[in-house]
């Protein structure tokens, strides 16, 4: 299974992440499409590992996988805050945090 | 949807009821309905505010039948019960409420509880009762007064020769019948041991909600016991109707002074057993201990009674403070408790067993010979072999059975210690044969209402705990 | 055969990445989610990435995906904000992703990598295995693997401090008339609706944001608790 | 239970808190029992309190039928320190059946009377929460009265009624 | 690329792909068969302890019985609450079963390829070098089956449940697996047969005694046992997560229910007592093996009843503190101090 497959799947996933990114309103999906995009990075990685044959990739994808799960913990934690405090939840109202 | 939604009171001008509500015994009612429509306005404001109230709605349903119909408009006042009282909570508290029961496997029946949650932490608890209400009491007004027995056994379905001690005590005070010293004796035996049996059954069930499943079994394993002793002595196992009025319908049979007595051995050790198993369990003591906790004073605002005040240290019996059928000649004591925790509450109940057994093996060891039911021919029956040879004997036995006991106007409250606290029958006669009133103050009744104050504030599982330790039988809530 | 495997695993994955993002009812896409992560979980497997894989299992699909499923039942499913993105928005967006998409590939194909439309380097049979790469995050690694799990520890605590509640809960404390307590009761089961005396689901209120228990079906459904649903 | 002089001592102090309170005495078969107007239930139960009788243990509600002021409201009061008991009766017309709520000083008597209410009609004014407690939320009538119908009445559940309105008829 | 192994497993020596399609149904087989047996034993077991007899009316001594049962319950009519959602009703109990069922595959009941109608058999499904990982895996998707169950059923109490049973199962899991980071650095490898082979001279559970405990109390909490059966809580939450769940699709999380006991017992026996490994240098025939193994899960198995039929449960919040407050620093500990000693006395 020729590596270019891979880097394929990676790099549209990644594009539906960005514009989910941008299209999603609730805090929550947008987060969720970070995680898409992180994941994609994380796919090509690894394709690129075993395209090398070398385990550095392996080992990135790994430190993205803590830094997503850090992200996620923050990011719901933020949006744990926001529900207790607001009512709706909507990104694009979140004027307070503009500072 | 929206045409369900009820409309308040239907039209104050609506014809009287008997035109609308159809049955004609409602017009018998119908005066006394509509008197209070005149006095009415406090309760209608407290009962959902409808203009003319609900029991407006009560006299008057609305002519027009095909819409939604008058029952609906009573469900104005179900709203006020859906209102969460002393909920302090801050704002940002997230609050469920979730309904626990009627259909609840560890609410002991068909109790409701509209419990408010914040997490997992219970905010507040209404009770609900009445959905196993049978109208016992106004069953019992139409029955003479020994045939109300076993109505009146049937309340509090684990405690049934409490609830017939109370009626017919109520019944002799009325009378101011002598009731023979055995037959006395043999009711204190019944008695404690319907109080061990009721004992074992909160004991099983409540466990059974704390998870351990395998100490109902052993717990129903010595009930079993017992019912076969009542068995033996009334031919019954439930309602036994044994106790009468005078006496107790039949002396104990030939050989269950043994049967009574293998029990009083092998006993002590079960409950050792079941000490074993319980009383030093970590998990039973972290369930139990410090949880469930309401001062004497409470308590006693709230009128609970039983192991529960005895639970919360104070040595409150009707059996020594004002001993009746012969508790006085026994020596017995009041175990009482310091914390009026669960794990209390579990503690006394468990000692009263070993107590009720140290009762029984005194009153078997010194019970009296003698008649075991009254001589008096207006009240008891008369033996069968009278029947044969004596026509008195045989025109009583007619009168009694026919027509039954004539007992002197006049009301009486006779209250004894039952297995949940203080157990009192009021019974008004008129001077007929048959009881005017009879209302029977079930400790499980009054003791619910203390349970708000128990629960409120703990874990839910505590909850159920608590309710499991408060020990109430809707049999006898809900009469 | 792996072949097989990826043509399963590959369009799943982009199926599941396009529900993410196309999902109205934020509980489906999450759980879009989680299929996403598990076919991308038998990539990894294409790939010798075996401890990658079951490491995306255990923790991404495990772990943390739970506690968005959790979050998500929390807030109560609010569904993505009315009316959905403005129309310009969503071309932009449209434009954006195909032009990322675009950039990617170009990136990638034109860079001329050469073994990209190969099977990928010769390797050793315990290539991705544990032991490797726990050799090479404690050698080569181990600032990042340290820096990894101290960023880990400092989130843990932030989203604590986010998330805990600001005081705690008083009894005999007045409380506050919240916008919540005008929304909440509707929708969890009160004895009036138990009774349909009230009407939890039409009107812009219970339509706007379900009950904070979320214990129900999706806010779309709009007949939960509708007792005089089905017949009459 | 308090012998005849007792009682006597006992009528009096209720009395003293309000003209007229007490309506009678009797002492039958081992029961103590002071009549009070409705309206100075509340002053007779606190007096009593104070006299030692702490413990509210039963409310019954009763109904005289045939004799006039037909509706009667029984409190059973308990003193646990005199081991004693004595009970205070008020009667009210079925036509006018207020008596004032004893729960604000004694929370046992919530339930209680709402039983009374339930079965009898028995309006208590002040209570904080009266509503039927043993019968059906949408029951109609009083079931305890001596002279409701028995037999006949027809099972209404909510439910049925929702759906074929007027059925019973 | 044929010539490269299949990444996913490395089975040793290469099984034709008809053994391997043999070898699967043979284990569904065995699992399903077993949850039958476990049924019965653990009632008959409950039965002796609470002194009644158990099931003894359907088929010679109620062997029959757990049969009459599952036949009952599949022949039910399966219905759906109104606010329910009905794919993910559907889809969770099944979601529960498979994951339950699928780490079946892993136990390792031979050491030694058995020869099998001329052909060397492995008797495992997968002998991965990463299999703890993967049976760790297959748990945390066992999860969703109860959260979406839970969630989907549209009741307050399966909601209430799930909620419960979701933070349960993931908070024991970390303990559960902290536990087994003794026996893994001792034995170097994350194969499971690989971890029985190393325990030909004494069996974990000596040196390891502490983990083994911690393995099995997390174990109870993942497979909801007496005494952290909570995510059912008959007496305060009904059934949890399964409330609204009647016939056929109620049999499928009994099912995995017990597929789950005796997976505990089986891994349990597999980590810590030896696997198909004898004591005292006893050396069997190759057959006697799976036997071993199966003894010592039922083992297990009448341990986990005893605890059920004797202590009564936790409440959640004591379940919770206990997990993370004594479990887990217990579990680390044990890690911390097995790696020292592996450190002092290896170099």
């Amino acid at each position: 299974m020729a590596i270019g497959w891979y880097l394929a799947v990676s790099a549209i996933v990644f594009a539906i992440g960005a514009a989910g990114v941008i299209t999603r309103r609730n805090p929550l999906l947008v987060l969720v499409c970070l995680e898409l995009m992180l994941n994609a990075g994380n796919l090509a990685l690894i394709s690129f590992a075993r395209m090398h044959g070398s385990q550095e990739g392996q080992v990135f994808a790994l430190v993205v996988m803590v830094v997503a799960a850090a992200e996620v913990a923050v990011g719901l934690g933020i949006v744990v805050a926001l529900y207790r405090n607001r009512v709706a939840v909507d990104v694009d109202e979140l004027r307070e945090l503009q500072g | 949807m929206s045409d369900e939604t009820p409309k308040p009171g239907g039209d104050p001008a609506a014809p009287a009821a008997g035109e609308a509500a159809g049955p004609s015994h409602r017009e018998q009612d119908a005066p006394a309905t509509a008197g209070e429509r005149q006095a009415a306005p406090d309760i209608a404001d407290l009962l959902g505010g409808e203009p003319g109230g609900p029991l407006t709605a009560v006299a008057d349903p609305p002519a027009d039948q095909s819409g939604p119909s008058a029952y609906r408009v009573q469900e104005q006042s179900i709203d006020f019960s859906a209102q969460l009282r002393q909920v302090a909570t801050r704002d940002d508290a997230e609050l469920l409420t979730i309904n626990m029961g009627p259909h609840h496997p560890a609410t002991h029946g068909v109790l409701r509880l509209l419990t408010t949650l914040e997490g997992e932490v219970v905010r507040d608890v209404k009770p609900i009762v009445g959905y196993l209400h049978t109208g016992i009491e106004k069953t019992a007004e139409d029955k003479a007064y020994w045939k109300a027995i076993p109505v009146i056994e049937r309340m509090d379905y684990l405690a049934y020769y409490f609830n017939a001690m109370a009626y017919v005590g109520a019944v002799e005070d009325l009378l101011e019948v002598e009731v023979p010293k055995r037959a006395q004796y043999l009711r204190v035996i019944h008695l404690e041991l319907n109080r061990i049996m009721s004992h074992l059954v909160w004991l099983g069930t409540t466990m059974l909600d704390l998870g351990a499943i395998s100490i109902f079994w052993y717990a129903f394993r010595e009930r079993e016991t017992i019912l076969d002793l009542f068995e033996y002595s009334s031919g019954q196992r439930m309602h036994t109707r044994y106790f009468q009025i005078g006496g107790v319908a039949e002396d104990i049979p030939a050989g269950w002074e043994q049967s009574l007595r293998r029990f009083l051995v092998e006993m002590p050790k079960r409950i050792d057993q079941y000490d074993a198993m319980l009383k030093r369990n970590e998990i039973v003591l972290r369930r139990l201990r410090h949880v469930g906790v309401l001062s004497a004073e409470q308590l006693q605002a709230w009128g609970v009674t039983g192991p529960l005040l005895r639970a919360a240290g104070v040595p409150w019996d009707l059996r020594k403070a004002m001993p009746s059928s012969s508790y006085e000649d026994f020596d017995f004591q009041i175990p009482v408790g310091t914390e009026g925790d669960n794990y209390d509450r579990y503690l006394v109940r468990v000692a009263e067993m070993r107590q009720s057994l140290r009762i029984i093996e005194q009153a078997i060891d010194g019970l009296p010979e003698g008649p075991w039911i009254t001589e008096d021919r207006k009240v008891a029956l008369p033996p069968r072999h009278e029947l044969a040879t004596s026509m008195e004997a045989l025109i009583h036995h007619f009168k009694l059975v026919t027509e039954g006991m004539r007992v002197p106007a006049g009301e009486a409250y006779h209250a004894i210690e039952g297995p949940r606290g203080e157990l009192g029958c009021f019974v008004r006669s008129d001077g007929s044969s048959k009881p005017a009133r009879v209302h029977v103050r079930d400790p499980s009744f009054v003791n619910l209402q203390a349970f708000g104050d128990m629960a409120r504030g703990e874990y839910i599982a505590d909850m159920i705990a608590t309710l499991a330790c408060l020990d109430p039988l809707l049999g006898g809530i809900d009469r | 055969m792996n072949e097989v495997l990826f043509f399963i695993a590959g369009p799943l994955a982009v199926i599941a990445a396009l529900g993410v993002v196309v999902l109205r009812n934020p509980f489906y896409a999450v759980l879009s989610l989680v299929a996403h992560l598990l076919s991308l979980a038998a990539l990894f497997l294409l790939l010798y990435a075996p401890f990658v894989a079951v490491v995306q299992v255990m923790v991404y699909v495990g772990a943390v995906m739970v506690l968005y499923v959790f979050v998500n039942a929390y807030v109560g499913g609010a569904t993505d904000a009315t009316g959905g993105p403005a129309p310009t928005l969503r071309w932009l967006s449209y434009a954006i992703g195909i032009g990322v998409l675009a950039t990617v590939v170009v990136a990638t194909l034109g860079s001329s990598l050469k073994a990209i439309d190969s099977d990928g380097a010769k390797i050793g049979a315990d290539f991705g295995s544990p032991g490797q790469i726990g050799e090479l995050l404690l050698t080569r690694f181990l600032l990042p693997f340290e820096a990894a799990s101290f960023l880990l520890l400092v989130a843990a605590v932030g989203a604590v401090v986010l998330a805990r509640r600001r005081r705690g809960v008083l009894p005999g404390e007045d409380r506050m008339i919240a916008a919540l307590d005008l929304l909440a009761p509707t929708g969890t089961g009160s004895m009036r609706e138990g009774v349909g005396a009230v009407n939890p689901v039409p009107g812009a209120l219970s339509a706007h944001i379900t009950p904070s228990t979320g214990a129900g079906s999706p806010p779309a459904s709009g007949t939960r608790g509708d007792i005089d649903g089905e017949d009459d | 239970m308090p012998d005849g002089d007792a009682l006597e001592r006992l009528a009096h102090l209720v009395g003293a808190e309000q003209d007229g309170a007490v309506v009678a005495t009797v002492v039958a078969r081992g029961r103590a029992e002071i009549e009070v107007r409705p309206d100075a239930i509340g002053s007779a139960l606190e007096r009593l309190r104070h006299e030692g009788y702490t413990m509210l243990m039963s409310v019954h509600g009763v109904d005289y039928h045939p004799e006039e002021r037909r509706l009667g409201v029984v409190y059973e009061l308990l003193s646990m320190q005199l081991q004693d008991r004595v009970t205070v009766k008020v009667r009210v017309s079925a036509e006018d059946p207020h008596v004032p709520s004893v729960v604000a000083d004694w929370p046992t008597a919530d339930f209680h009377e709402r039983e009374v209410f339930d079965m009898f009609g028995v309006v208590f004014d002040g209570h904080p929460d009266l509503r039927r407690i043993l019968m059906p939320e949408d029951y109609i009538g009083h079931p305890q009265r001596r002279d409701f119908p028995i037999g006949g009445e027809p099972v209404i559940f909510t439910e049925t009624e929702r759906r074929n309105p007027g059925w019973w008829k | 690329m044929s010539l490269t192994p299949a990444p996913i497993a490395e089975v040793g020596f290469y099984e034709p792909w008809w053994m391997q399609i043999v070898k699967t149904l043979v284990i569904f087989g065995i699992g399903f068969s077993l949850v039958p047996l476990a049924l019965l034993y653990e009632r008959k077991l409950l039965g002796r302890f609470q002194n009644r007899p158990g099931p003894n009316r359907v088929g010679p001594f109620g062997t029959l019985q757990p049969m009459a049962d599952i036949f009952k319950l599949v022949t039910k009519e399966q219905f759906k609450p109104r606010g329910s959602i009905g794919w993910l009703f559907i889809l969770s109990p099944l979601l529960a079963m498979v994951a339950a069922l699928a780490t079946f595959a892993l136990v390792p009941f031979s050491g030694r390829p058995q020869d099998i109608f001329g052909t060397p058999v492995g008797l495992y499904g997968l002998d991965s070098s990463i299999g703890l990982l993967i049976f760790f895996a297959f748990s945390s998707i066992g999860a969703y089956g109860v959260l979406l169950g839970g969630w989907s059923s549209g009741s307050k109490y399966s909601f209430l449940g799930a909620m419960r049973g979701a933070a349960q199962l993931i908070s024991y899991e970390v303990s559960q697996g902290l536990a087994l980071l003794g026996i893994v650095m001792t034995a170097g490898t994350l194969s499971l047969s690989g971890i029985v082979e190393h325990q030909s001279g004494m069996w974990f559970i000596l040196p390891q005694v502490v983990g083994a405990f911690i393995f099995f109390v997390a174990t109870l909490a993942e497979i909801n046992r007496t005494p952290f059966d909570l995510l059912e809580a008959d007496s305060e939450l009904v059934a949890g997560y399964m409330t609204e769940y009647g016939g056929g699709r109620f049999a499928l999380y009994y099912v995995a229910e017990y597929v789950h006991l005796v997976m505990a017992g089986a891994m349990f026996a597999t980590l810590f007592l030896g696997g198909w490994q004898l004591p005292f240098g006893i050396d069997p025939p190759g057959w006697i093996d799976p036997i071993v193994v199966l003894a010592k899960t039922a083992l297990i198995v009448t341990l986990i009843v005893w605890i059920r039929a004797s202590l009564p449960k936790v409440r959640y919040d004591q379940l919770m503190s206990f997990g993370w407050k004594v479990l887990l620093p217990l579990a680390t500990l044990n890690a911390l101090v097995t790696a020292v000693i592996l450190v002092v006395t290896d170099k």
